[in-house]
């Protein structure tokens, strides 16, 4: 591999086109999507040009538009639903709660329903109140709805391709951070840290520091806060010797916990991070899943960091107070583990 | 008998067996549903065309077999004009072995091929918008046929879907079955302007169906659905009708004189006076046959008993 | 006291009637909400009649009607919407999320928010997939949003002030099998159990078997649960010799589980009960709480029940099997206890 | 200089100054944004209302201080013509102390006495009908001003909100900036039908206005607001109107030729021909004011900084 890896927008991007050219039954359907503008985020660059018939860009109707890939669906389509900002996903709701994924056993036969909603969430970007939100949670444990997040260290090709063919809705959240990092490939990030997957089915990225096979505490944290545990890993390393591990799954929901057992017992002690704010998050059902599998075998409860729990002010400095950052993660782990 | 009994009253010209025969099978169907939900003998709740069945019969010689239908949550007519299944119809509905939907569904979830039905108002419009734009790339003439209420068009997804509908140029035919109340909301209390504004501020063609009579019904919406399938482009059409019955089960708190007024809009009434005898017996036919197919589903054990 | 006590449907029309007749804010908007209808399970009954200017019976319009709550709440008045199926709370998610709980901080300074979304919620009466579930999960963790569920132990008068005196919107859950049901006043439920409060402000209320100071399961449940958990619980001591005891809070979100603490220090074993399905829901969260807060200390983790993960059925036979019953709560702590 | 450029333009009359000074206030706020943005000293987003400027300030004639607001993302000018808070605002959209929301809500989500702003399109119609529903209760004659750009009639809460207003017969004046375009999406390929029709669906009084003359809007429109507050009822003003500027910050991908159609629009263009010697020294008074402002707030530290 010569030159920089690609960018994580370049990376989804390049996801789709595949995908539109291999598998006629996939649709874009989303609010500026088309080109030149290319979507707000121009993860959908190049696609309208390329694929006119399936590409459409809709007027502000979320939604509708989540409807419409229902019905795309029951008819054996594939579609894929962009909305612009996660934190209007809201308006979804129904449509995917009692609707496209009720349909895939409401009607006491399995019903194949592939379609897949793209969305944007999380802040640091300056976007306020309401274009700043982690609404994950929110999705959780609705049967025949699965939650997936971008990730650095997942290729949005495979990711695509296993949601789509999941025959189920699926939900795709991408921190809007990401699309500007570089992917993770070949299984180094740099010269301290290096990343592997913990299941055939490449789930569970896991990034560990080269040359130590203690665990001091596993981190476990979806794609977004990739690079900030990253670098409270390392700086944790670096300034007070402590040794993390960090697992990033692709699949939130339902979780599969099994590929982590080995490391959970092994780990001193858990974290699970998230950016979106405390109460019924992801989070506590990892975390109570962990005291369920690991009764016993623990040094501390599961160590739950999220942002403060407010509303997300626009203001840069009181933005980034307000959210989860790498010392965030730095402090809190350095204290569990200095108790 | 007088002149005024034994000839066709305004409005109902000679039915094909086979429509008759539909119609009476609905009523007697749903009636039958009532009777049993009276005894105890089901849950839930339950919503009846009564007053509305002739809409989905009439519609359905419009229809192709492989056009898609999504009907909402007063939709036994709907199924019941499209498939010659009353017994799958019944045994869903009672939770019986041999249940469309094996239980699951119930009165207001049903889905066969070409055919669903969901409980949440408002939601089948843009998935019909989805359906049809696959029809319409499949450049088949298949269409698309959502039905909804009145009170439906409380909801901000249908107008969403309707004006999709029109920008995508897909064969959506949206039929409205405009009984002129919401449960127990009249039309005036919850809808300002009316259904043709509504689908003129998009665009869309529209056509307004006043009568009962089920041949001419189909003359005046022959060339409606044509259209929509040729173009294609979305319809609005729009059935001036009168629910007779309570909207779930028994809870009609509408007055007497509404009540009648609806009553004497029925075309039961209608066809019983101007084809008595043909009439009675079809009648009595349909009572005995859904009288004996109650009691056949009745004996089935329920889905999901497990031995 | 002579005579059975009132049904919570009863309880709750009374509620409401009191609040409309001292507080000239409070308003009531919902479909089929007026008399003679009175509510499609008739909690509304009356109100039409003696308050026509402030309760509005509106078109099919979830997602606006919350809405106009929110400009009401914003002119210092104290709505109360009626949800008329729980399920179709989806609708008003935005509002809810984006703008009604929002608005509380998003300005930068306090702006108070009085209203009340109220949606039955819950199965066991046959209505079938789209109109028989527990949202309530999917509203947990939203900054000033404040979640309450009806139950047959707090008074709704007392209930509903509560609520519009916080200036923030909260949504209260009322299990539709509750209507039915009887209130329980007096501390006495049976010649077998009592209950009292654990708290002063009566958050809590605790069922406790007569004569019985250990306590081998602390259940905690949403009012909803509370007959099925209660009849499991009798079942237990007269069957087992197992002693329980039941906690029921009004408020869900924020959870305040301080007054619980010396209760959970004593119990054997804890288990949470809720009739949704399992996934990022308020067990979890409370589990989650416990096991930090009852660290070392408790003898198995947190049981958690949950309805089978599906759809819920029409059938009366298979959506019974499908919902938490008297039986699972039984059997999962007996075996939990004999384990 | 040649007679077309000496003389009144069609459609623009003599100004009051404080008009002259609100429009040209605002255009060179929202230039002074872009500066800064593009100079790495604002974060997020911000949506500019250049070539729009003229509704608000043409508006504010007509609404009293007891009315009640409720704008939208692109709400810098709403905002400025109603409130003499230059400093409050660009002090909240650089997060800087003596922000009017405290540096939380930033551009979008702005709130007052009388005057509130959110992000999310379709939300401020059901709010403002819940305001208006209040409004009509106290009998005092206010109004609920509602901002909405054409785009957003793509939400289905606008429809739901219009049929509600229309049944309450609420003092709801419902403004649409159309300015043919949603970020990046033509009018015609994210409506159709129009918006006279749409209100027209809902029985509601429509009145649309072609021309930027701020004199001659206030008398078009005095007897269209005069009738929301005395009735109540709600009513639809349409300005046919032009986004000069992009989306937000420097996203315009629209083509030469119609951002080139946009700005020959320019109310400020017009203006500036029509009273050239008037509009120069105003037009160097705003600009001293706004640059003098932003270097004012800038020296201010962050709000939320702890010392
Ligand atoms: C989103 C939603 N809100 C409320 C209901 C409850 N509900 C079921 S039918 C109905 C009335 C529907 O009225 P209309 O559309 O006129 O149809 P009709 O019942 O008259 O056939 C209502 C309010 C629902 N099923 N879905
Ligand atoms: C519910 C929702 N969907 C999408 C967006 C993103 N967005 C912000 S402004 C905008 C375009 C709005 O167009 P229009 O209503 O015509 O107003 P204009 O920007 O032209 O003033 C979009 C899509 C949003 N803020 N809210
Ligand atoms: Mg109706
Ligand atoms: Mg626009």
């Amino acid at each position: 591999m010569t030159g920089p890896a690609e960018r994580v927008v370049e990376n989804l991007n390049r996801g789709l086109h595949e995908l539109f050219a291999v598998d006629e039954r996939v649709y874009l359907l989303g609010e500026d999507i088309a080109d030149p503008y290319g979507g707000a985020f121009k993860v959908s660059r190049g696609l309208s040009t390329r694929f006119p018939d399936r590409v459409l860009t809709t007027p502000i109707s979320e939604g509708a538009i989540v409807g419409v890939a229902g019905g795309l669906a029951l008819c054996g389509q594939r579609p894929v639903v962009e909305i612009m900002f996660g934190d209007f996903i809201t308006l979804c709701f129904d449509q995917l709660y009692n609707f496209a994924s009720k349909s895939v056993a409401m009607y006491g036969r399995r019903v194949e329903m592939s379609l897949v909603v793209r969305c944007p969430v999380g802040g640091n970007r300056g976007y306020g109140p309401t274009h700043s939100q982690h609404p994950q949670k929110h999705f959780i444990g609705i049967p025949h709805l699965n939650l997936f997040e971008l990730s650095p260290f997942h290729d949005s090709s495979v990711l695509l391709n296993r949601m789509l063919d999941l025959g189920e809705p699926a939900i795709l959240f991408e921190d809007k951070i990401l699309y500007g990092q570089r992917m993770h490939v070949g299984g180094r990030i740099d010269e301290l840290v290096g990343f592997d997957f913990l299941d055939p089915r490449r789930d569970h990225a896991r990034a560990f520091l080269f040359d130590q096979d203690e665990c001091d505490c596993l981190v476990i944290a979806p794609g977004g806060l990739a690079e900030r545990v990253l670098a409270a890993m390392r700086e944790l390393f670096l300034a007070e010797e402590l040794v993390c591990q960090l697992v990033v799954p692709a699949q939130l929901y339902p979780f599969d916990i099994e590929p982590l057992l080995p490391l959970l017992t092994r780990a001193g002690r858990v974290c699970v991070v998230e950016e979106g704010v405390a109460g019924g998050t992801w989070g506590a059902e990892v975390a109570a899943s962990v005291h369920e599998r690991l009764w016993g075998q623990l040094r501390a409860p599961v160590l739950r960091l999220n942002s403060v729990g407010a509303v997300i002010p626009a203001a840069p400095e009181l933005e980034r107070a307000t959210l989860v950052q790498k010392s965030t993660v730095y402090n809190a782990i350095r204290d569990a583990c200095r108790a | 008998m007088s002149r005024a009994l034994t000839e066709p009253a305004p409005g109902t010209s000679q039915l094909a067996e086979r429509d008759l025969e539909r119609l009476l099978l609905i009523r007697h169907f749903e009636t039958a549903l009532l009777r049993l939900f009276a005894e105890g003998k089901l849950n839930g709740t339950t919503h009846t065309c009564l007053g509305q069945e002739y809409i989905p019969v009439a519609l359905n010689a419009l229809l192709r077999v492989d056009d898609f239908v999504l009907s909402n949550h007063r939709g036994h007519g709907h199924y019941l004009a499209r498939f010659a299944d009353p017994e799958g119809l019944l045994a869903e509905i009672m939770g019986r072995e041999g249940a469309v939907c094996s239980g699951v569904g119930g009165s207001q979830h049903i889905y066969r091929e070409g055919y669903l039905s969901t409980g949440v108002q408002g939601q089948n419009v843009p998935v019909g918008v989805g359906v049809a734009l696959r029809l319409r790339q499949l450049g088949s003439g298949q269409l698309a046929a959502v039905f909804i209420g009145d009170g439906t068009w409380g909801e901000g997804a249908v107008y969403e879907a309707l004006n999709l509908a029109q920008l995508w140029q897909v064969p959506l035919l949206l039929i409205v079955e405009n009984n002129h109340i919401a449960q127990s909301t009249p039309l005036d209390a919850h809808m300002a302007g009316d259904i043709a504004g509504r689908a003129r501020a998009f665009g869309v063609r529209y056509h307004r169906v006043a009568g009962i009579d089920i041949n001419r019904i189909r003359v005046e919406l022959a060339e409606v659905v044509a259209g929509v399938r040729r173009t294609p482009a979305p319809a609005v059409v729009e059935f001036d009708t009168v629910r007779i019955g309570a909207h779930s089960k028994g809870d009609d708190t509408r007055d007497a004189e509404t009540v009648a007024a609806a009553r004497a809009r029925d075309w039961y009434t209608h066809y019983e006076r101007a084809f008595p005898a043909r009439f009675a017996l079809a009648d009595a036919a349909a009572r005995r046959f859904v009288a004996e197919l109650v009691v056949r589903v009745e004996r089935r054990p329920p889905v999901g008993r497990r031995p």
